[in-house]
């Protein structure tokens, strides 16, 4: 079992999932009342992987997501603000509202994106890390994924070039066990995602990707080693998506009682009980959590409704970048 | 005893689509469906709701996220006897297929001196409109319709969402079927028994005479709309529906430029390079001294379509855009 | 002391590539080569042979057979801070890095609101006329002249080959640079010290006044040699080099074209859908009551190329067919 | 060691792996020439490998191969007049002179082609399968294709999607050491290529390319099973290429000293000593082969000269199938 870490950090953990969990949920409510559109992820029920991977990633190293990656944007710093705005299409949108829920991006915080195409993602944390190794700069990229993403032949590609080039990167694999409607054992003959990591020459792991305190241990050991010049490493997160997974799921591929099964192991409770156990969590500090939570995201959204849209007029800025004089 | 014909039946775009594949998994037992999210899910437009539970695991075949190998794996079993249907969620995962489409299927009638024949029907939804972003928007039929090789049609009513896919599998090459994602919710009639659709002809939805209005696919329902407003203003606007984008039945596009004099090529692809400049070009080979006036073209802006729908609705081509590009024509210059 | 210019030097197209690339390593620390056999093998044309052993492999990288993934890696590093280039050994292999092409390459910019640039240059080797069959043979530049956020150029002279590439390194988004094969081994004369070129502009190869030849890569050469026999013939043709095929220098096309009020588009893509088609509609769009007869067009046939000699010419642009094409424009019809 | 199958059929191992040395031969004369064009890629090295391979498969069986596929064709059963003649561009040719060297097909004998892009023939085989199984027929498809297809990631979703649904595929994976000048350990991280076929459920084995008995065991091992419906096989054939890679290449990557250790092996010689020692191959019956042989291309090359071109009137033809009326 990891150690519990410092109280502030353990109580950080807690606030992090809980301010996904409460950013989703508004979501959700927003998309119901039309104001957020488009296609909309929920990550409900995987916070504690990017609440944990984040947490033992620093400043300096990249980020790669997918389309489910408004919790990786939040715990990585976007505001929710920045987020909700984004979502609303506001041209104060983390990326001026041109992307939306599939293309949170902040490079000032080297979070370079949501990608909505699956495996899409992997060969640029690849070209990351390549820059990185090529400037002398120690750091990592993390690239996110799912376990669909690893049936597409560029995940193989992508792990191949960062083992042969020995590159710093993370490789991030989010095994929800589906991907939409798709099983993992009904899309791979191996399911065992380690196997094809290694079977690239990058060494794997394991981790309950509802713990996050395993997934904080598990990710800093990796992240120690990719920094170190070790090359690649590849963890398996296992974890599980409590929502549909998008916003037209009718969800007939799995069933209640599955769904309820894997509910019992939220994270989020989990933690708690864990907290408490150790005594480092009353009542009154979860309430106070959520309350600040509560304030943040209905300030988030307020932002959101008051950012102007961005004028038609600039629809073609930002296809090319301006020309140097 | 004959049974009396059963009257019009009302169903969407979606509910014809589907009618089809069930109609043709169970006419020709090698027929089968492969795609991913085309069992378990339902299809990821719904089209394929059910069938999984009709016609069983083998006929329909979810497959691992790999348009490459499925795609691939589609052409072969076409060269093995089998009649495939592939569905490729959307013209922009296909770009991971492309290799598989252009290097293999369109190519290996002819490279092998017409020793075999690929007759394998490719579905895909296209197209943008629903705020999706730049990833998922794109209109690439312009680029599927510049190779031999293949056929490229796009259903733009009911009666062909219903009818272009038994006329696909009889074609013994490839076809590629374009369904735009925002006709999957269109409401409309059909004919209780499906009449059969040729894929040979453009259609002429609407008869004018003043101006073309040449459209297809998710243009189409804008051009009718635009035709409706400048009707409204005294234009008498034709609208032709291309259908087949390869080949292209140059023969009614002519004519219906002989007719009216001026042409309006209305195409959601982005402008340079689009489905629209060839027609464009093949009008100026065709028809060049029946011209009162240089064909124009409403194409979408050359942007990665944004996700407001503002902006994305200001990239694309509207009614309003239609209407005022025909005005320009009709009304003398100057 | 001031060091005499040199004279002016004779080499190859391939040695003006290569001495290119070699000044670009040369000059920012930040540029490395990237693709299959640029480096131990000296590149499948040899356009990079000598660049590992004098920079390292480091910077001259041979990659794995993965075209998607080491494409999708230069814009990666792109993004962090490098000017990568990469060779896609040939366009027909860059059907399996499209993906990343169009869906990150091109993209990235606009949906991130501008938050990046990608600086990277792709080079390929494009075309047919080698006798190398339907899978090695496409030439597909009006697919990526379709897709906005890049920018395509085709140097079809040994100056453009030798200052397109420093010209694309100042670029701050994508360019892909379309090498024909058959120009690697084209020799020619070149100033020692290479002259900055442009990507904004057009070229006139040849000036002339009855009929305009529009022509890019590959097709320049074949142009003026249809040129040179026109005005044996007493027609007077100007050859327009396109240059830059993303964004097309419409000023230049339309000047020609006022100037000669005809004119024949040449190119080496499929005929339907090809840039000829979107240079034939930016004619029509823009000098339409210039023209004294249609544009027309030469380019290949709509056949996956054969590999024997007589069919593949058969199905590609020829002086002779570019000759015929002019020369019915010119004569008066009927 | 695997036995030694009877005389005639021993023997007959040996013709064909003759016929491909000579038919390659010939075949970078005739380039030399002029007579053939376009690219050639030479067999020379590896012909133990198609000729062992080949002969554990049926007429019923179908075949996939790449670029490099001259031998596999010939011990197939094109005939070598419809080889030569496809490479001269004659209408007489295997593809009706359309393909070239690369592309070489006999549907009638169940050969699908030469395949020009690399792993771009994995699919195909897959498909092929797929038809069988379907269509209840109990045959195998074996595919072809080098070390370097194996860094494609159209290989490992190919191996997936077999093993998923366990069609009959032989994934024959002829590795010469090299794609094009790269060596396997310059392009993969993890050189055992078995490793990454099992990490895709399909069971794997390694055998010595250059020893036609061993080739022919193995395959006949793996064939039985996946004809027996137990799903894919993937066999490495170790094996080497003595010639370049194609007309074009001036061997920079490797010593000569390695392509001389190589030759050594070479499968012809090493099969004729195996056969004199067992008593079962005199001197005149090698001379006769080889008189045979020669016999066989110089009729070969008469048919492919004498051969008309395909009328340039027909440039169209077969671009379409012809509709039925
Ligand atoms: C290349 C590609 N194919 C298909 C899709 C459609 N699609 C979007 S998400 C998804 C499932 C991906 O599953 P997984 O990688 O497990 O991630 P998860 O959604 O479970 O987080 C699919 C099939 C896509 N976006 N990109
Ligand atoms: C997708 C693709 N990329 C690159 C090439 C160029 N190319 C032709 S053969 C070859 C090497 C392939 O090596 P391998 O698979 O080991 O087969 P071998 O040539 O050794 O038989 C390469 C890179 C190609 N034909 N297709
Ligand atoms: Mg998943
Ligand atoms: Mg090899």
């Amino acid at each position: 079992m990891t150690p519990t870490p410092p109280r502030d950090e353990a109580i950080g953990l807690l606030r992090d999932m809980l301010r996904i969990r409460r950013l989703e949920e508004k979501s959700a409510e927003l998309y119901s009342a039309g104001k957020i559109r488009g296609f909309l992820h929920l990550y409900i029920g995987q916070e504690a992987v990017a609440t944990g991977a984040m947490r033992a990633l620093t400043a300096d190293d990249a980020i790669v997501a997918t389309y489910r990656e408004h919790g990786h944007a939040l715990v990585r710093g976007i505001t929710a603000g920045a987020i909700m705005a984004e979502m609303y299409g506001k041209a104060s949108g983390c990326s001026r509202g041109r992307g939306g829920s599939m293309h949170l991006f902040d490079v000032s915080r080297r979070f370079y994106g949501g990608n909505a195409i699956v495996g899409g993602g992997l060969p640029l944390a690849v070209g990351l890390a390549l820059a990185d190794r090529m400037q002398g700069k120690a750091r990592a990229t993390a690239c996110f994924f799912g376990d669909g993403a690893t049936a597409e032949g560029v995940f193989q590609e992508s792990l191949n070039l960062a083992a042969l080039w020995r590159l710093p990167v993370l490789f991030a694999c989010e095994n929800n066990r589906y991907a939409m409607g798709t099983a993992l054992d009904r899309a791979q003959a191996q399911t065992d995602l380690c196997l094809k990591a290694t079977a690239q020459g990058v060494p794997a792991g394991r981790v309950d990707g509802m713990d996050v305190l395993a997934v904080l241990g598990a990710t800093q050991d990796a992240v120690r080693a990719v920094r170190g010049g070790e090359g690649p490493r590849f963890l398996e997160y296992q974890t599980y998506r409590f929502r549909a997974h998008s916003m037209f799921d009718p969800e007939l591929y799995r069933s209640k009682a599955e769904v309820e099964e894997w509910k019992k192991r939220d994270p989020i409770p989990a933690y708690v009980r864990c907290l408490e156990s150790e005594g480092l969590l009353a009542a009154a500090d979860l309430e106070r959590l959520e309350r600040e939570i509560a304030a943040e995201l209905s300030e988030a959204v307020r932002f959101a409704e008051e950012s102007p849209l961005e004028p038609v007029a600039n629809l073609l800025v930002d296809v090319c970048t301006p020309r140097p004089a | 005893m004959t049974v009396a014909p059963a009257g019009p039946i009302r169903m969407t775009y979606r509910e014809a689509v589907r009618a089809a594949l069930r109609e043709a998994l169970a006419a020709d037992p090698r027929v089968f469906l492969m795609g991913e999210d085309v069992g378990r899910y339902g299809g990821t437009y719904a089209a394929t709701k059910g069938l999984l539970e009709e016609f069983g695991p083998e006929r329909v075949r979810d497959t691992p996220l790999s348009e490459l190998t499925f795609t691939g794996a589609g052409i072969g079993a076409a060269l093995g006897g089998m009649r495939p249907i592939l569905e490729i969620m959307t013209v922009n995962f296909s770009l991971l297929a492309l290799d598989q489409i252009v290097n293999n299927a369109a190519t290996l009638r002819h490279m092998s001196g017409g020793q075999v024949s690929v007759p394998l029907v490719i579905r895909m939804a296209t197209g943008a409109g629903r705020q999706v972003a730049a990833q998922h928007s794109h209109s690439l039929e312009a680029w599927y319709a510049h190779i031999p090789g293949i056929r490229v049609v796009a259903p733009a009513v009911l009666e062909d969402a219903r009818g272009m896919l038994a006329a696909a599998l009889r074609d013994p090459d490839p076809v590629l079927i374009f369904e735009h994602a925002a006709l999957y919710g269109v409401e409309g009639e059909l004919p209780a028994v499906p009449r059969q659709v040729d894929l040979d002809r453009a259609a002429v939805r609407r008869s004018g005479d003043d101006v073309s209005l040449i459209a297809y696919g998710g243009t189409v329902g804008k051009a009718l709309a635009a035709a409706e407003q400048l009707a409204a203003g005294g234009i008498s606007a034709e609208v032709v529906d291309l259908r087949t984008l390869r080949p292209l039945d140059d023969a009614t596009i002519v004519g219906s430029v002989r007719k009216t004099h001026r042409a309006v090529v209305v195409d959601e692809g982005w402008r340079s390079g689009s489905l629209a400049a060839e027609v464009m070009a093949r009008i100026m080979e065709q028809a060049f001294y029946e011209l009162d006036a240089p064909v124009a073209r409403v194409c979408t802006a050359e942007v990665p379509i944004p996700y407001p729908k503002h902006l994305e609705d200001a990239a694309l081509p509207q009614p309003e855009t239609i209407v005022a590009a025909a005005r320009s024509l009709v009304k003398p210059r100057g």
